[in-house]
């Protein structure tokens, strides 16, 4: 059966912002339909039209011919319409099988739940995406990308019709990723209405049969993927060609004195960590899930307790025992978990951003200057182009980009000597990237030491002068800027046997 | 190294409640040592029933906090049942009709906290402590503040006669242990409980319902403690309006102690059930020990203290146990 | 206002109790009106026996021609009732009635009312200094002396019973420690029940602490009981009638009532149990919640009105009831 | 994209409690009404110090529930504080040293708190709960459970001694307004402790030591309990050991009805300054109507509803003008 997904007129208004401006299209199923936009252009804000959780201000969507105006998501999924949401929103002291099955959980005929056919059901999912998850582990002990993927299957387990991924691949490797798309790929088959939000071009590349444009809110067009270029679907949602931005960045090819040596790291999680780095170096690390990286910077930083090794900041060692004490001495990280270790959800915007540097912007008592504060806030705010009406907003207000955004800029305000971003684009859109990006090569010319992770290889290459490559808590290898491919790095990251 | 088979270690090594089941022992050991009668079948009786009101009202509360709730009106609830039992047994002589609108009374009070919280969007330790004095107030109003006498037979046969050697109030404590336990850890309702209370938004997002979950939460705290409070005036022959001040503490404080935590999600009906034993156990032995009164003060707030820190340790322990298994492993 | 600032200052130095200011009198009745507004601070309002103290009171004032009686409750709680001071100063209320909730306020409170001119007649628990002389005129019964009937009373039962040499015998004590005011009636218990028997073992009087609800007393007891089951025949005070009744309850529970006594003290839960046909709530003492609410209002009223003098103690029997006198004694009371 | 304005960050503060200032004049206009002493200058003095010991500890409180966390031993600690006034007086005769032991043993007390919150991890509910038993437990045992009578006077003016007419423990209380209200809004200090509240793991990341900060607020709390502890004392010439039962409630009641939220990371001192004047004027208010005993509870309960409904219902309507507002001018 062939199932059609009208969006009809649809118009959005949150306080102070127009999300969605008058928004028509249609979707078909058995193909991929991507959403692609600037961050805030209101693609999340649809998609949770769509499953009722949000009521649009004027407009309908019509499936299959039938208007629907759901009140909750509970109504959504009955009919079966199913979301991955941006922010991940799982259960974290529940199993995973729970999680899978939430609220729709095998009962045996005296209503008692069937754990043994749950736990079996689940396993079997586990297995169709090809996974090693324990489906009675809890999930606030797997791995991020883990809990991604479970809830990728708890969207795939519904009986349904329509399934959207806002962002999926924000925390997942490439291995996962290429589950993720041969999944997508079966439910092309099974004649599914797919909804696929990235700002990843080569995903769309590979999985979107069209792309629909948003800009501000407004529709701007629907295209068949094969009939334009990225360039082209770029300069719809930008609105001007940014160009090849890797190779337009200005990079300074001569680097100062080591700042940062970190020798025979050795914690909890990873082993033996050896590497240094130098002013105006961008060192990029790169890994499968659950490599470790995220963990030596964690030490580094003084978040995680290190067992043993030292770690030289401009040859003095430092033994940072929190971060504060790191930020002190010139390191910062940006952390990858936004939701869990990076906003403060009940905050506005403008505390957000300034809470990292309060030392630049207090008096000697203590009190904090209210004018330097703005400033500083502004600036961030234009800088980083955070869609935001105001910085009194509270953060969790603004789209997943955003927030992203002003937690980069709350590190970039920070001025430090070792500046480490641990999956900084993180949702960011490709222009907002660029900018990033620029910030990012102009602060290595000033002197300072970047450390980047993440798991977009492009980017890492792109940016990285030397890439370390880690696998299950070691380095496996380390590729200067001018040899790196992705073949390459790979071949570190699966690194079979050397290990040890 | 295998990560993943370690996790699943971690997932096996057994219950989480064994701490407190040790501190439950060694508690009936030390007393046992002293007063050679704190672990006769007549004193074991005697704490089940002292324990028979906090118990149901420890159950609604596991049930509330797992979800991220709170109930603070479980103790005025309580009173305002005893006097309406009173009350509506001696213009309707009937003991069935007095439980069901005392049980009925309490699930009103139930919605009543409910939609505070629903739809006032009140916190809901703030809107019970509203309701709490609200409630109390009532229980005083309808008795004129004065106890009213029971004198129905059958009415205080609830309080007092006992079925196999075991008091019916008793009885029907040990009964909603495992029935709320059964549909807490078995149930898809109960499952969602925890969900609710781990993540309120992704349990809205699933399709569950957190609204009416909490509207059922409420219901049922209320429908317990009401229920406790006529069992109450049973045993005491008499409902008493003044009765029952920081009930829904010494509740909260059993779930708590077995394990429940305050952030949401997390706790069963199990370790609630050592929870009340522990607590009322120890009371009756600093009595049966003869501890100064002053004394018992101190004493409890300890036992709470060092209870906690114990079952914190070992949870420490037993990681690190595993950590070191894992860097052996590898 | 001005003046009471001015007022302040210059008595700086002299204790409060010294301050005994006419003149202040003199200005409130210039700018009163012709309201006459008493207050009954009652320290447990919500107690039956201070309800009952606080509408024989009204009733009085309706009978005597006042405009208005305030009834406030000090909920146990020192400072709400410093605060419910205040509160009927500021009101310019014309007397005040009143049962503290500890007599160690007694000093502040007199001297407050008398700074403001505002007559005062202690209920039940005297205003007293720290050596017991009585501050203000008392209407009531002293705490010790309900304690003192009910130990009396129960060292007769013992002996008329032969309790008093029975190895199975004990007396517990149900004890509110944390409430000052009530340790005085176990004091009394206990001094007049030993007094009495001098020779009963010291080692079989046996105490339990509970906070004055039922339900907690009913577990102290049990407690106790089974901790001494050498002890078959109890004889058990406590320190009001909610724990009384606990400890009934306790008795049979394990199943020793037959053979046990328990006296209440205010009998207004007791009542209930003589109304049954067996229960081991033997006796009560009885203390008339009326008799003190109707008597310190006359007295207030007369004062205030024609300037009788109040007399200093006007004590109210403290009586014992059993199932066979209570419904005359207590008359509307014991229904 | 950027054409918005983006106002000041503070911006939003002081609209945000427009609605219960509301509601404080309307209370205060409706009692004046009834009882013309409710207006008055003695009758206002007397809220202010009716208020004195719940404002000192609500200030402590909103601290606390900004920062996630509850100090539930604040009325014990009051207590504590009154009876160890009360005992080192007798023996010091030296009213500094006096204040000092006091507020050091409050103090004391909070790192107790502090320790079992941030080392042993407890629940701040729970740790605080057994601290409050335990420290009833101390204030009972340092008399024998007696209230301790006081006689220096020079202490005793702590109490009652008025500068420019207004009693000292009010004005203890406006300068403890005045300088917490300070350090919350306007330090980085009070910064911190917003942020703690919004995230503590964030916090940490972003270079704050939420245990030190914590650490600070249960110090500051112990304090002002204790030392309003002490001001209780001297108001009432003795030392009560089973005064304040319940004041940590009032106080964060007071904090809640201010607009200070459990979830944490929001609230403000003014709120809590007019929550803590609501409650006390409605008390006073009652008693002056003469509002029967019972339905005082009542009352209590449906004000503390009915204030922060109407809250609710201004805040909505706010958001909804925005809304409207930003569909017009589109
Ligand atoms: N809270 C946790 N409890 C137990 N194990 C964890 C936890 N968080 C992470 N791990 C494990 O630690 C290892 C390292 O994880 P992590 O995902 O941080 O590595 P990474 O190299 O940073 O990978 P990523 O590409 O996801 O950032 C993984 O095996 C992961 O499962
Ligand atoms: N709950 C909300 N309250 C107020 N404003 C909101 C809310 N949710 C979204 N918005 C606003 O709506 C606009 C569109 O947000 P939306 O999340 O749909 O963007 P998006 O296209 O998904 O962006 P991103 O690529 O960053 O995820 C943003 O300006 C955002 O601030
Ligand atoms: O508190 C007691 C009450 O229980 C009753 O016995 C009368 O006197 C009061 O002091
Ligand atoms: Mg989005
Ligand atoms: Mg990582």
């Amino acid at each position: 059966m062939k199932d059609i997904l009208e969006f009809s007129g649809i118009t959005k208004y949150f306080p102070g912002v127009k999300a969605l401006d008058n928004v028509s299209f249609k979707a078909n199923s058995g193909e991929v339909l991507a959403f692609l936009g600037e961050n805030g252009a209101g693609k999340s804000t649809l998609l949770k039209i769509l499953n009722g959780d949000f009521q649009p201000t004027s407009g309908k969507y019509i499936l299959n011919g039938e208007a629907k105006h759901f009140k909750s998501p509970k109504e959504a999924i009955d009919e079966g319409i199913s979301i991955i949401y941006q922010e991940r929103q799982i259960v974290l002291d529940i199993s995973v099988a729970e999680n899978i099955f939430l609220g729709q959980q095998p009962i045996k005929k005296n209503g008692l739940i069937d754990y043994k056919k749950l736990y079996q059901d689940a396993k079997k999912i586990i297995d169709e995406f090809g996974l090693n998850i324990d489906p009675r582990a809890k999930v606030r002990n797997i791995s991020i990308a883990h809990q991604q993927m479970v809830e990728i299957m708890k969207a795939y387990s519904r009986d349904l019709k329509v399934i959207a991924f806002d962002e999926p691949t924000a925390s997942l490797s490439d291995s996962e990723i290429e589950i993720l798309f041969e999944i997508i790929n079966k439910l092309k088959k099974e004649n599914k209405i797919i909804i696929y939000v990235s700002h990843r071009m080569k995903e769309l590349e590979r999985i979107a049969d069209k792309v629909v444009v948003f800009k501000d809110g407004k529709f701007v067009d629907l295209v068949k993927r094969n009939d334009v270029t990225n360039n082209d679907l770029i300069t719809m949602m930008v609105g001007r060609d940014l160009g090849d931005i890797f190779n337009e960045l200005d990079r300074s090819k001569s680097y100062g004195d080591t700042i940062l040596e970190v020798n025979k790291l050795t914690t909890n999680d990873v082993s033996d960590v050896s590497f240094s780095l130098r002013e105006g170096e961008i060192l990029g690390f790169a890994g499968l899930v659950g490599a470790g990286r995220t963990e030596v910077m964690r030490a580094i930083f003084g978040a995680d307790k290190v067992n043993s090794g030292k770690i030289m900041l401009e040859n003095k060692e430092v033994n940072s025992k929190s971060p504060k004490q790191a930020i002190k001495k010139g390191i910062v990280l940006c952390p990858e978990d936004r939701k869990l270790q990076g906003i403060l959800p009940n905050l506005s915007v403008g505390y957000n951003i300034s809470i990292a540097v309060l030392d630049n912007i207090i008096n000697k008592i203590g009190f904090i200057n209210n004018k330097k504060e703005n400033v500083l806030v502004k600036d961030s705010i234009n800088t980083f182009n955070i869609k935001t009406p105001n910085a009194t907003k509270k953060i969790v207000e603004l789209s997943g980009g955003n927030q992203q955004k002003a937690i980069v800029a709350r590190w970039l305000a920070t001025n430090p000597k070792v500046l480490i971003l641990d999956e900084p684009t993180k949702g960011i859109d490709v222009g907002a990237k660029a900018e990033f990006y620029k910030l990012i090569c102009d602060c290595a010319k000033n002197g300072m030491g970047v450390i980047l992770i993440s798991s977009e290889l492009p980017e890492v290459i792109g940016l990285s002068d030397r890439i370390i490559v880690m696998k299950d808590g070691y380095i496996t290898g380390e590729v200067m800027r001018e040899e790196a491919t992705e073949e390459k790095i790979l071949a570190y990251a699966m690194l079979e046997g050397e290990v040890n | 190294m295998n990560k993943q088979k370690l996790k699943t270690l971690r997932e096996k090594i057994p219950s989480d409640r064994i701490g407190l089941l040790i501190a439950l022992i060694v508690m009936i050991a030390v007393f046992s040592f002293f007063n050679k009668h704190f672990f006769s079948y007549k004193n074991m009786i005697n704490i089940l029933i002292a324990a028979s009101l906090t118990g149901l009202v420890a159950v609604g509360e596991t049930y509330l906090v797992i979800a991220g709730l709170v109930d603070l009106s479980a103790g005025s609830v309580a009173a305002f049942g005893s006097v309406l039992a009173a009350v509506v047994l001696s213009s309707t002589g009937n003991v069935f009709v007095t439980v069901l609108i005392v049980v009925l009374a309490g699930i009103l009070i139930g919605i009543f906290n409910a939609v505070t919280v629903n739809s006032l969007k009140l916190e809901p330790f703030i809107a019970t402590l509203a309701s709490m004095s609200i409630v109390r107030g009532l229980a005083y109003i309808i008795c004129n503040g004065k106890p009213v006498f029971i004198t129905n037979n059958s009415f205080l046969k609830l309080g007092s006669q006992r079925i196999f050697g075991i008091p019916v109030p008793v009885i029907i404590l040990i009964i909603s242990f495992i029935i709320f336990g059964i549909i807490l850890s078995k149930t898809r309702f109960g499952r969602s409980i925890y969900v609710v209370g781990g993540n309120k938004e992704a349990a809205r997002l699933a399709g569950l319902n957190p609204k009416r979950i909490t509207l059922i939460l409420y219901m049922v705290n209320g429908a317990l403690a009401a229920l406790g409070g006529a069992l109450l005036a049973a045993r005491m022959n008499s409902g008493q309006p003044a009765a029952s001040v920081g009930l829904e503490f010494d509740a909260i404080t059993a779930a708590v102690l077995g394990g429940t935590a305050f952030s949401g999600g997390v706790g069963t009906i199990f370790g609630t059930v050592l929870g009340v034993f522990i607590l009322q156990g120890f009371n009756t032995g600093l009595i049966m020990l003869n501890v100064p009164t002053f004394w018992q003060y101190v004493a409890r707030g300890l036992l709470l203290l060092i209870a906690l820190t114990f079952d914190f340790l070992r949870k420490r322990r037993r990681d690190k146990k595993i950590l070191e298994s894992s860097m052996a492993n590898s | 206002s001005k003046d009471e600032k001015n007022d302040t200052k210059k008595d700086d130095n002299k204790p409060v109790a010294e301050k005994n200011d006419d003149k202040k009198e003199a200005d409130k009745k210039d700018d009163k009106d012709d309201k006459i507004v008493i207050a009954g601070i009652y320290k447990a309002g919500d107690q039956v026996w201070f309800i009952d103290e606080g509408a024989a009171a009204e009733e009085m004032c309706k009978k005597m021609g006042v405009d208005e009686f305030i009834y406030i409750d000090a909920k146990m709680n020192p400072e709400t009732y410093l605060q419910a001071i205040d509160n009927v100063i500021a009101q310019e209320v014309d007397g005040v009635l009143t049962c503290i909730p500890d007599q160690q306020l007694s000093q502040v409170t007199v001297n407050k009312l008398k700074e403001a001119g505002i007559p005062v007649i202690a209920a039940d628990d005297a205003l007293q200094d720290e050596d017991g002389n009585k501050l203000a005129p008392w209407v009531g019964i002293s705490a010790y002396n309900i304690g003192a009937a009910n130990g009396e009373w129960m060292a007769k039962y013992a002996i008329d019973n032969g309790l008093d040499k029975d190895e199975e015998a004990g007396l517990l004590l149900l004890t509110m420690d944390t409430v000052s005011s009530c340790v005085p009636r176990t004091e009394g218990e206990y001094d007049k029940f030993t007094e009495n028997i001098s020779d009963f073992p010291e080692d079989k009087i046996y105490r339990a602490d509970y906070n004055g609800e039922t339900d907690k007393g009913f577990a102290a007891a049990s407690s106790v009981i089974t901790a001494n089951p050498q002890i078959k025949k109890w004889m058990v005070m406590a320190a009001n009638d909610e724990g009384a009744v606990g400890g009934v309850r306790a008795l049979e529970q394990a199943g020793l009532d037959k053979d046990s006594c328990v006296i209440g003290l205010g009998a207004y839960l007791a009542k209930g149990e003589f109304k049954k046909e067996y229960s081991a709530m033997k006796a009560a003492t009885y203390f008339s919640a009326q008799a003190v609410g109707g008597d310190s209002a006359k007295f207030l009223i007369d004062h205030i009105k024609n300037g009788t003098e109040i007399p200093m103690e006007h004590a109210v029997d403290a009586i014992i009831v059993t199932k066979d006198n209570y419904k005359e004694v207590m008359g509307k009371y014991a229904e």
